[in-house]
């Protein structure tokens, strides 16, 4: 029953959404709950046909709200939970997420994004970007990975559980439908054969007594006055700036000698370095950067290359929205802004070398 | 970064041109080379034309989705208006000699315009279920993206319990890769 | 509309039959639901270029059932008065 | 001798053929919605709400004004638009996902305070739009893409009994009923009877519909009518459930 | 001769007094809730999960695991524990408002598939905690924040009917009853029963009870039995409306 | 029963929450939909005793989730429609706002922000801006006011109207608790008497038939394919940038010669106010901006006091949301930053002096 | 426990009845509920500053109901056995 | 800009704290100055201190809360240990005489301390009912914020439907701010 899911290392091609149920699987999340969106249906799909082959569980909600208060209780009751969900799910999403915020409730989600606002599409965006770093009516106390590639989503969704874990902050693995849906190939692999150490989760309700006395626990979301929440609100942010340099996550090359660094995040970003390899194949001095974590973000790392270069060109299948979380990171640079937003559409190599042409 | 070749494959629901995108994404995989695969889909998919986009390249693919591809395959009227929208002049497209009344939505600034008689190929020498199969061999040689070996072992994979059963059909697919293959030659 | 409205009338005794391939997806309901099953898959396509249907109409007692079920509305039965 | 198809005059041919896979039950809800409307001849006071959900494909499906709301929203749009302007006669359709999960809050309340409009559910047994999963209504043992080992009423409970919950909490004034499509002329009867007690101003009224989703089901045109005439009614009892027309109801 | 005031063991005497007003229902209702606890000796597998509403004053109301959820979302938070941990003996508890309004969809779904937990509604005809709004339980002409001038049933409907309309999507092995602070005994008995119900692991278990709030009804202490006493049960009847034990309920 | 509620001018002294629902009136919105918040309450507990009186309207919904669907329902059947909330609740209205945005659905929304996240407080806080400017899986497609004084609410609740109906974006009222809760001064009018047109609002369902033909109307917030969103957010992008220069308020003085710039909104911009007086009667030169529109936000006003002085003080009771839309309005400017963030409490005068006086 | 459980009790002929101040609200809801109508307000101020409640002990039989129906547990009664 | 006068008010639910704020408030708007008046609320008010934040000045006051003020009155135990906070050097802080155990909680680095006999007051000489109308004059006396009269016709507003069923009533308010006026004076 509760053999591994994953026997060592093995190079596999699937979908994005059946590698998130694996990765849960090999993460030993032990129960997912979930509401049907497109396009994240199929985690649930594959989680629901291997999960109980391991031992692990399954609980179909009435709406996204349910399915986002269900994990939380899940996590409270010491066991690895997750959810997944996409656009207007997501929307709905922020209100249990704000609760794990207040509570500091280690849940883990699964983010596929879609078109927006509203129903819009089912296909694809990165317009999930400002409400999944900071949506709800907080400060975001949160973490978000925003992963490119079948490989990546394998391994964050198995970090994920690990910084929720540590930190105590909700975690998401913010990804999009093209990578849902996509084919391509990865190695899966079960990460403790790996050396990566899986933090163990703790129950904050139903801790078994100890020497047969059982010390109750009482957990809340409301204070009485200002003052309380200020101090738990200033604890918290505390908190998060003294973990951020250790879950900060980006990738960049070619930027020493940039004259124009291409900005992006996610899927996106494949295009990007493309782009910036062929700019550089025709001499051309084109650099790249990526922040992995959206939230925290890599501000003193992008403000270093925004430093050396002269342009930061904001490539996003979005209105903006990676653009403004670098813009209030680095604020006070200099560096020239261009950007290519395409909301809800994807953006090609062949688009990002035309503009940066267009720019140098 | 050599280029990948992007291919996109257009038809009706009952068509089978997803399974011929995963099928040749697959082999390639099996070769070692790096290949993406993704369907469409949206909201109205019920009635609508169904297309794959297929890349396989060298090293990572980049974006899922591209603006014009190297070959696109249109197996209806429909899926000819759908696709118009891939071709460049580097875009070879090839379509079903049986498709009627599209005269006039072939687009003319493709590289190449191949029609091929799949559909006819199908129901006549072979059996309609292949038809997709036909399809796969015309891809596979008009680009060249998988040797013919590997796509007979993408299909053994993937079809090998049914052929197991009745193994007139595993001959009845590689008969298909075969003609599939041959009619891109022809209309060469 | 996005397919022209042809037609294929088939008249019997009991009255005039009509399926518009246009509209017809092949669902095979009113096949099921013929009281006389006098309707078969015929060579026409239709609008998902799936066969449509035809009456055997020496069975067809215009009893209106096929065009009651189709979900869309693709065949009309005149009954002759 | 017809060349035009015999649609109901309050369908619009332009949008046809409309978006639903063959053999979809949709099709025939809404044709018995468009037979109806077109016999209280109240095509242009209708505004019909769809849902998230395959009814969203009937965005363009009537020629009547028409809204496309959010998933399980449909309720309070036409709550609001009901509310606002209350010469409007109000359709709010749906799925039964819509209407018994993430809706189920707007559904049950608008009954509670029997909000003048005319609620319809499409009861398909699951999520169809979203490819097939589980729904309040999936029969048990029946498989779905999140039951794939057959729904567990051990674990996921029995086939939520809408019409009858909704009856429970509405009072004097509302129509309450289930119809299939599989009886047409009574599914028909009952839509009339719907909007005639949302026009005569008695209250909620709510028509819950078994039909037809070949495509998830995965079935060919024997057996979906199989699976709504034999399977369905097992667990959905058909017939009228509240009518304020008749006496000693409540 | 006692020097300790005899609370149920349960109770976390550090705070008390308890945080609701003088004359409150919630204090009786806890208090019902608290010896059932103490006489099923199952104070340490409990978790008590409070709404918002004035529920969320029993935050640290018992020496048992609490946690305060949001407002109308006791019922999936105390879901998502017992789907994780079947051990724990989960209770939600939650007001009129979180339950038959904002939290509806949880309360039914979670009664459809029959989820072993146990969900306590306090029924004071009024949203509390805000001041004293109408409520889905508000009664016919009564006056409120937000009913000025009377509840208004053609505006606003009768009172919601809550443990009927949960009994009517429960099936084998729900418990549903309707309680007051006016029988304690009774209470107590049925708060009992639907704990042993989770426990012995039937079902969904569900219990009103009409409770006084003094604060917003601007009642003595006269007005607040008559209140409890003689107005409410005229649209509340108080009795077990479902339980696994009787045979033939179904 | 519908003559005018306000004749002429008068002086009243009064709470916001009562403020809004006079300015409602004034307004001749015709319908309210709600669901009880603190501290949002009296808002409808006004508008019921008032609203029967002058032919007005109401709806208690099941949650917010309703009341803000329902709203959209009154607007598209050509009401002057809004609702009232906070907190958790505008949380959950990002759902149906979503909506708006997509299908430009001109609706009211005034919200009384309070602590955050998750229940937190009931209080006060201004910790809603970034959802309600940004909320949702959109791109903002919105136009919010902070106000900061019951004179403010009373005139930008009647211009809210306005502005939704003319430009057809969702706009919001964001003031506070303490703006619901205390009592001060205004004036209360009747806009038309003071020359003020009220727009007059449209139906889209439900229009009558013209000559006897009825011309159906289908709107719908769901799109086939990427392309099709990405042609609709552009053209609702274009048309927000050109109407945003009309929309865009602010105030600002003392900013010509100043080393610090205090930038706040909403109500701590009060107290701003009276620390800028107080430092300048020092002889110390401090300035004072105020964006009052968030969204759009004042960017070219703000840069060019930025370019002017030496220090930008953000002051907020929030983790710097409203420094955020700052910072990335005038990215490029190499203005000092500081800041007094105070979540969720208010913000004095006297801490703004000393905080200051601390840099100059 | 934000008040010193300060008691005060009366002995009766039936019982011991007493009332914890620091627990009593002044609701009054067992005054109204004692079925000897013997329960009346104090002098003594209950943790709210408002008058708590003292009992005639001669016409009370220690039944009980007031400590029942006291949502604070600010009454216990014991009867002589 | 002449700084407001920032008045802190505290007491136990029935004590009517809040009534006097607004009284007050009321009575400088209708003098022409700008008053401004929040109640303290939150999720716990049911047995909490009610504590009332009043400021006014001659302009548009700014924070409605603030951290010290010019005079605190508090009316309980619990009002005074709740208000503390509030007072620094220039604060004025005003108690009544009758509360016991509070000693130590008396926050001794205030301006002024008053100790005023409200409670006995309304008790012997006036009535109950009007103890928080003492107050109310205690605190004009002590801020000079409205004037006598002014606060005489903001009773007449509130209360005048009251008086006019019962004139005794108008009487005995007026007697009682004209008494709260005196114990501040006297214990100055
Ligand atoms: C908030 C939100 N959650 C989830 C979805 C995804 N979704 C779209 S349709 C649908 C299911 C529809 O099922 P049902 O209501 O039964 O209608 P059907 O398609 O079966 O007719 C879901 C879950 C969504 N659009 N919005
Ligand atoms: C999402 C959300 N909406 C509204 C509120 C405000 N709110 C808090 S308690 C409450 C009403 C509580 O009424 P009820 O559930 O009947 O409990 P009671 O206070 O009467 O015991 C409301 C509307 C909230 N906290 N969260
Ligand atoms: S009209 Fe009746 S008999 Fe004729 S084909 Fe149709 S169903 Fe059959
Ligand atoms: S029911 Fe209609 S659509 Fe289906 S096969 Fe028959 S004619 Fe065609
Ligand atoms: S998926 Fe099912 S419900 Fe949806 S259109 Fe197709 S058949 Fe109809
Ligand atoms: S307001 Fe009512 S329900 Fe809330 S604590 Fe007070 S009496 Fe109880
Ligand atoms: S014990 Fe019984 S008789 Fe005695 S005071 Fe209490 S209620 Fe009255
Ligand atoms: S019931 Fe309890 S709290 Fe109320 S007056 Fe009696 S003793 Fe005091
Ligand atoms: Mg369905
Ligand atoms: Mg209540």
């Amino acid at each position: 029953m509760s053999e591994k899911p994953i026997q060592g290392e093995k190079r596999v091609f699937m979908t994005g959404n059946e590698v998130v149920a694996w990765a849960a699987l090999a993460a030993k999340a032990d129960i997912m709950y979930g509401y049907p969106i497109t396009p994240q249906n199929e985690i649930m799909h594959y989680w629901t046909r291997m999960a109980p082959k391991f031992g692990r569980k399954f609980l179909q909600t009435e709406d996204e709200l349910s399915a986002g208060f269900t994990t939380l209780g899940g996590v409270l009751s010491g066991r690895k939970a997750f959810t997944a969900t996409a656009g207007p799910g997501n929307t709905l999403m922020q209100e249990p997420l704000s609760m794990a915020e207040m509570m500091r409730i280690p849940s883990v989600v699964v983010i596929q994004q879609r078109g927006g606002p509203s129903t819009a599409t089912v296909i694809y965006s990165q317009q999930e970007v400002t409400m999944t770093t900071f949506g709800g009516n907080g400060e975001g106390f949160r973490i978000v990975y925003s992963t490119s590639s079948h490989q990546e989503l394998f391994d964050y969704t198995i970090k994920a559980f690990n910084t929720a874990w540590k930190y105590r902050f909700p975690t998401f693995v913010l990804a999009d439908g093209y990578q849902a849906k996509m084919r391509e190939s990865l190695s899966i692999y079960d990460p403790e054969e790996k050396g990566i150490e899986l933090v163990k989760p703790e129950a904050a309700i139903g801790k078994p007594a100890v020497d047969g006395k059982k010390e109750p626990v009482h957990v809340r979301n409301t204070y009485n006055t200002e003052e309380e929440l200020l101090a738990v609100l200033t604890g918290y942010m505390e908190d998060y700036q003294k973990c951020a340099p250790e879950i900060i996550e980006y990738q960049e090359f070619d930027c020493d000698d940039a004259d124009v660094v291409v900005v992006s995040h996610g899927v996106v970003s494949r295009a990007a370095k493309g782009a910036v390899q062929e700019l550089r194949k025709e001499g051309l001095k084109a650099g790249f950067f990526r922040p992995v974590t959206l939230r925290p973000f890599p501000a003193d790392q992008l403000r270093s290359v925004a430093d050396k270069t002269k342009t930061l060109l904001f490539v996003e299948s979005a209105f903006g929205q990676m653009a403004k979380l670098a813009k209030e990171g680095i604020f006070g640079s200099t560096v020239n802004v261009d950007t290519l937003f395409k909301p809800g559409v994807g953006i090609t190599s062949e688009e990002i070398v035309a503009k940066v042409k267009g720019l140098l | 970064m050599a280029k990948a070749i992007k291919i996109a494959l257009a038809g009706e629901g009952g068509q089978g041109v997803q399974s011929v995108a995963q099928i040749i994404a697959e082999a390639a995989n099996e070769e070692g080379r790096e290949a993406l695969y993704i369907p469409n889909f949206g909201v109205e998919q019920r009635g609508g034309v169904s297309v794959a986009f297929l890349q396989i390249g060298e090293e990572q693919i980049g974006s899922p989705k591209f603006q014009t591809a190297d070959i696109v395959v249109a197996l209806s009227d429909r899926a000819v208006r759908r696709t118009r929208q891939y071709v460049d002049g580097n875009t070879t497209f090839v379509y079903d000699s049986s498709i009627e009344g599209v005269e006039k939505d072939i687009p003319q600034n493709a590289g190449r315009i191949l029609a091929i008689p799949a559909v006819e190929t199908s129901r006549t020498e072979l059996h309609p279920r292949v038809f997709n199969i036909i399809i796969m061999g015309a891809v596979i040689k008009a680009t060249n993206v998988v040797s013919e070996d590997q796509a007979r072992a993408a299909i053994e994979k993937k079809l090998g319990y049914k052929f197991e059963q009745n193994p007139k059909l595993r001959e009845l697919n590689f008969k298909a890769i075969t003609r599939g293959m041959e009619l891109v030659e022809k209309a060469q | 509309m996005s397919v022209a409205l042809k037609t294929f009338s088939h008249k019997g005794e009991k009255g005039y039959w009509t399926v518009f391939p246009g509209l017809c997806k092949g669902c095979g309901l009113c096949v099921e639901k013929c009281p006389k099953d006098c309707l078969k898959w015929s060579d026409q396509l239709g609008v998902y270029g799936t066969p449509t249907i035809e009456p055997e109409m020496d069975k067809c007692i215009a009893c209106g059932i096929c065009a009651n079920v189709c979900p869309d509305c693709a065949i009309t039965v005149e009954k002759n008065k | 001798m017809s060349t035009l198809p015999q649609m109901p005059k309050s369908w619009r041919l332009e949008s046809k053929p409309h978006k639903f896979c063959p053999g979809c039950g949709h099709g025939l809800v809404l044709k018995a919605l468009g037979e109806a409307i077109d016999e209280l001849g109240i095509q242009d006071r209708v505004a019909f709400g769809c849902d998230i959900g395959c009814s969203l494909l009937a965005w363009d499906f009537f020629n009547v004004d028409t809204v496309q709301t959010h998933h399980g929203r449909t309720t309070p749009v036409m709550t609001g638009i009901k509310r606002a302007n209350p010469d409007i006669i109000c359709i709010a359709y749906m799925g039964d996902g819509g209407g018994y999960a993430i809706g189920s809050q707007h559904l049950v309340n608008a009954a509670a305070r029997n909000e003048r409009i005319t609620a319809i559910l499409v009861n398909n047994c699951n999520y169809a739009m979203t490819g097939g999963q589980m729904a309040p209504t999936t029969l048990p043992g029946m498989k779905t893409e999140t039951s794939p080992y057959g729904r567990d009423v051990e674990q996921s409970g029995y086939p939520t009994q809408g019409p009858e919950m909704v009856a429970a909490i509405t009072r004097e004034g509302a129509y309450v009923a289930r119809g299939t499509i599989a009886n047409l002329k009574q599914l028909k009867s009952y839509l009339k009877k719907a909007l005639e007690n949302q026009m005569a101003g008695n209250g909620f009224s709510f028509v819950e519909s078994l039909a037809s989703c070949p495509t998830n089901w995965r079935t060919n045109a024997k057996d979906t009518w199989a699976f709504v005439e034999q399977e369905m009614p097992k667990y959905f009892k058909v017939g009228e459930i509240k009518n304020p027309a008749e006496k000693g109801d409540e």
